[in-house]
């Protein structure tokens, strides 16, 4: 018996749940700016996401899922990308979107139930939101066929689940990345649920980084909670793939600190105390806290921030209102680039009948 | 005897079988502690513990595999895919393997799974949650495609499709699911898998429908009798395969047929229908089969669906035309 | 202009839209150097280079997955299945995602992807060889799905669905790839998607069919011909979306109509025409609509092939008596 | 930055291409018959292949492929199994099946193009055989989850080729099988090809082994063309499976030393002289080279060995040419329990056409 391969995973945090700096920071995070408008974006996608969740109980949006505890993966993924760079989201990752672009009220357009939400039209870099779980791998995989086929140097990021790690697109795009050597890199947000299943009944993998070495390449684990680790990870990793065509797997670790969606209730399956004990690691305390420490951040700044994003919102939540329905015949204009005679008759008495109900 | 919603049936009848037959395993995502997404395995994980209703993996195509094979291995798996836009993963799965290891194997070994999945739009869910693709998988030889429109039918089909020896695809109308209730006996007593189930007798015109538009298709039949229109209204229940026969008599009854589905027109499994009755009975039509269906369309999200869904108007003036006709 | 088969003109189109358009990229298993296990994409590898011409790992969901991405980024995949039967596990990238990003973008994104892949029996082929299974592609709105019948369709069908700016299912019926030869002119000129193709003119009866099946109807028009029977024959070629307006008109004619399919009857494609015809054309109809199609069966293994297929005697027979009928 | 999981992966050889004992002999192996027994169903698979092979070229069976090169990992892993486990094949694995109860005929029958011939009717513990690649390990986790429901103390032995693994449906059986601990091993007989393309190109990773690590599991490599490696790898792996609910992935390396199918022709991709270059590795003359030097066997040996395996391959032959037809009604006499009543119009109408063309 003879060793023929070996491999290690590492795991990556700054800051500890204190704030106190653990690791040589990177050079981005020596620049408080950097760091304010990190926390900034933290705090204005937790606004955003209690805003979110009001208007669904009140019935102006429809199912949402919240991003609260997890504001350090995404904002920090978005903070690692270029703007040139191909974003192929999920459907929980606005903390990125909104980095990227899109607008707020695009995403409450979404959820509230109009495609018009999902086109992002003003963000051409950013695929539409992808909701069957772990399909959307392989869309990157495919961009990045092309971005390398066209020798063009940008590299894509595509973000899955804990739970879509167990599906085998998530495998068979991470292989194909591998074996073709593409230009992107996959983040895996372990929030460690999957609506009712924990990560641990997900897979018996020790980490979910590991899933990369069956497809060739490297992975590591990220402390999501330290938006600096993710951000620089993520910088670490896009420039892997632009330089040098390697992808890499992240796995970001958070906790979700809220219900899977506003469908769901998590009090059926999540023992008590869990969510409060996880919310000593959630990454916004973490980073105000070494702001403090760094005397860069006191009381007063941080109530001007909260009523200057408590307003960005509240203009965004506006915009969404003020948004005007779409055309019923909006249902065909789309299906085709021109619509087949065939349905010319469908579309017909759609808008015949479309027009009654309206009224 | 208790009165009861549609998926507080289906979840009755899995705890029924369950009980009575220990083979029987439910398996799905969030279908243990959750007790499923609608509700539909709640309190199953409690009673009959971990090893028989089990929370998977997410993994489509994974559910439907491992299915087939514990079903080949003796067991009688009730898997669940949580909305039938995610059944597609597991789409190689089902044609490929289970509608055919019977075949395969001349008998030798056989695949009696029930695959559940909620299906159908107008609950105003995100883009997928609202497919009525039962046509792509009712044209599949080796299947059966089971569709409940009420409490009681719930109950008796689903515990006919777990007992029936070999694959069923069990469609739960979402929009149904907490529509009306009905008293559902707990008995245990199965509905039959190979016939229609008329709903309402009539003599001027042939409703065929099942799933949710069951719903319209009734409401239509109320407005048209105060019309003075005699309704028939068939519930064709198993689409797979399909009762023609009970379909027929009524046509050759009432002379008039008009077909309502929910899914998209081209290749719906209206089109079956109407073909069959024009073979079977086109000299008693007096006038050409008609179907309402949902367009050819992407299904919209929530804000449109009220203009996609067909509405029972719709079929009443359908109606109202053929009568005209001849 | 040279003398070639189906499947050499699928080649040659290949080849001309590679070398007219920098964004045509082939992929699939063994399209490379193996030049695929047709010989489909033979010597484009040596023509394009590996960065165009791409032999992926073993896996179908994601030769799916990828090419709907690399049609997003602007390239214009043309993606091979290696049969039909192993489309399925694509089935659900392309359902729910190829189907659908214009739709979901609102137009800002669009997946000019075409998905080809050998179809239907009769090669002598082991499971799963041999499906076809067209209907559950044709029933998914936002899809083109496009059968060529002959080396010329094959050649201006596949042009046409490869500068098509939306996703085509481009099916190749593998029983007529080296069946006849034909002159085909190298120019480039793709054939409508929007249209049937009328092969024979005739007055007394309307012979709806596509792929492999055109052998049979042909013949069987010859057969017909020689009773004094005037068949018209139309190739659909393109089944999604359907051109009805030239099966109406040539029914409208001759009064009669036969469609002939390689699937299973159930929910094949051959049901929806048949309904169609029945709305549209009811008076014009002097005997109910026939359909001439393979069994509500698996397709069986090479040795009772034959006995799947439907000939050209079932469908003489068929009109013949349809003939009587009025 | 801090290692969180480390991984090795064994490969495990007995005896190297010279017929040398290179390890610790497991103790079966100090067993000369127990040698010549593999040996001699080593020699029977390749002369039932060579018979094969000409049976399609005089079109007495269909496409037929073959398995030259790689007797010593089928007739290994058949060996290492027990009567009661159950086995999950793919389409190449006649040397398992055989050992299993399968009739060779029955073999002939299947690739003649009978169903009948897929049935296995006289050996129940055994799947049909699955053509859609890399479909049945699912099917062998559900089996091993049906066992393990049942408290049955049998494992299950399934097996993917190389392409195989680039499957998504693979990787998903894996990940149950890790997460549920289920008794299951996956067997992967990597013969270097997936029809044209090679090993390389399916995949970045640097054995097919590292691929259990995703799920959780140890994956080994095994000298495929060394018998007594695959048949104690399989037996240690298949007790860990019913012992501990273990599974394992074991990546069984061989050559391939044909074309993919007789539908194929391999030289228009494999390098010249590459087959021949592996012929020296090949799994029969090594074992012969050791039994001979242990002086248990002999030319004489061998060539009663020869005469007698082929004549059982020509007994076998003649059973299966001697196959009454089956019946044109069996296209529906399996479908359903019973056939469904709208079907018996067709049935009827394929007895009357079909009795027809018969004639
Ligand atoms: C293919 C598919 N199956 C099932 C679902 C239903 N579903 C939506 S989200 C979800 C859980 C996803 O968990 P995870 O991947 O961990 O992402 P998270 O929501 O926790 O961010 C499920 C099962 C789906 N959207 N797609
Ligand atoms: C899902 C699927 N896709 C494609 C094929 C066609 N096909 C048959 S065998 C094969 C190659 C398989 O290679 P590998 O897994 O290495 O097994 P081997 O034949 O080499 O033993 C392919 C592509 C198939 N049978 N199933
Ligand atoms: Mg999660
Ligand atoms: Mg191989």
């Amino acid at each position: 018996m003879e060793i023929v391969a070996k491999f290690e995973v590492p795991y990556y945090q700054y800051l500890n749940h204190e704030g106190n700096v653990v690791a040589d920071l990177p050079a981005f995070a020596k620049d408080t700016q950097e760091l304010i408008k990190l926390y900034r974006l933290m705090v204005l996608n937790r606004i955003f996401d209690t805003k979110a969740i009001a208007l669904q109980r009140t019935g102006k949006i429809g199912t949402y899922p919240s991003t609260r505890g997890q504001e350090g993966v995404f904002v920090g993924v978005g903070a690692g990308m270029a703007k040139d760079d191909i974003f192929v989201p999920y459907y929980r990752d606005v903390g990125i979107l909104v980095q990227r672009g899109v607008k707020f009220s695009d995403i409450l357009l979404y959820w509230g139930g109009d495609e018009r939400g999902n086109c992002f039209a003003s963000a051409k870099n950013n695929f539409p939101y992808s909701v069957p779980v772990g399909s959307q791998p392989l869309h990157a995989a495919g961009v990045a066929t092309a971005l390398k086929i066209r020798k063009e140097k940008h590299a894509v990021l595509t973000v899955t689940g804990d739970g879509g790690t167990s599906e085998g697109d998530f495998y068979e795009a991470m292989n194909v990345a591998g074996v073709w050597k593409l230009p992107v890199v996959f983040v895996v947000s372990n929030n460690q649920w999957a609506i009712s299943v924990p990560r641990s009944e997900q897979t018996a993998a020790q980490t979910l980084a590991q899933k990369a070495i069956a497809a060739g390449f490297a992975g590591e684990q990220v402390d999501g909670n330290d938006v600096i680790a993710v951000r620089d990870r993520t910088e670490v990793a896009m420039k892997k793939a632009r330089e040098q065509n390697e992808p890499t797997l992240l796995e970001i670790i958070s906790y979700r600190q809220s219900d899977h969606t506003t469908a769901d209730d998590a009090s059926r399956y999540e023992a008590k105390g869990t969510r409060e004990t996880h919310w000593a690691h959630e990454p916004i305390m973490r980073l105000k806290k070494y702001l403090e420490k760094l005397g860069v951040w006191d009381d007063k700044k941080e109530e001007s921030l909260q009523t200057e994003c408590a307003a960005e919102i509240e203009k965004t939540v506006a915009d969404y209102l003020q948004t005007e329905p779409a055309t019923v015949e909006s249902l065909f204009d789309y299906l085709y680039e021109k619509l087949p005679k065939i349905y010319e008759e469908q579309r017909d008495q759609l808008i015949q009948l479309g027009g009654q109900s309206h009224g | 005897m208790a009165e009861m919603t549609l998926v507080e049936a289906v979840n009755l009848a899995l705890a029924y079988e369950m009980k009575a037959d220990k083979s029987v395993v439910v398996l799905g995502e969030d279908v243990g502690k959750n007790g499923g997404v609608f509700r539909a395995t709640q309190g199953l994980l409690d009673k009959f513990g971990p090893d028989r209703v089990r929370d998977t993996p997410l993994a489509e195509s994974m559910i439907a595999g491992i299915s087939i094979g514990m079903a080949a291995a003796g067991l009688k798996p009730v898997a669940e895919f949580q909305f039938m836009g995610f059944l597609y993963p597991g789409y190689d799965q089902i044609v490929n393997h289970a509608a055919r290891i019977r075949n395969r194997t001349r008998g030798h070994m056989t695949c009696p799974v029930v695959f559940r999945t909620p299906y159908g739009c107008g609950i105003r869910s995100p883009e997928h949650h609202s497919e009525s693709t039962e046509a792509v998988l009712a044209h599949i030889p080796g299947l059966r495609v089971v569709i409940p429109s009420s409490p009681k039918r719930a109950y008796g089909l689903l515990l006919a499709s777990i007992r029936d020896p070999d694959p069923v695809i069990f469609l739960e109308p979402s929009r149904l699911y907490r529509w009306a209730k009905q008293d559902v006996i707990d008995d245990g007593k199965a509905l039959p898998l190979d016939t229609c189930f008329t709903l309402r007798v009539g003599t001027d015109v042939t409703l065929v429908t099942w799933g949710a538009m069951v719903k319209e298709t009734l409401a239509a039949a109320d407005l048209l009798s105060q019309n003075g229109v005699s309704a028939e209204v068939i519930d064709v229940a198993t689409i797979k395969p399909l009762d023609i026969d009970t379909i027929i008599a009524s046509v050759e009854k009432t002379g008039r047929c008009v077909i309502i589905h929910e899914a998209a027109k081209t290749g719906g499994v209206g089109a079956d229908i109407s073909a069959l009755v024009a073979e079977r009975a086109l000299l008693s039509l007096r006038a050409p089969v008609q179907r309402i269906t949902g367009y050819d369309t992407i299904v919209p999200y929530a804000k449109m669906e009220k203009y996609y869904l067909p509405n029972e108007h719709q079929i009443v003036e359908a109606v109202t035309n053929i009568m005209e006709f001849a």
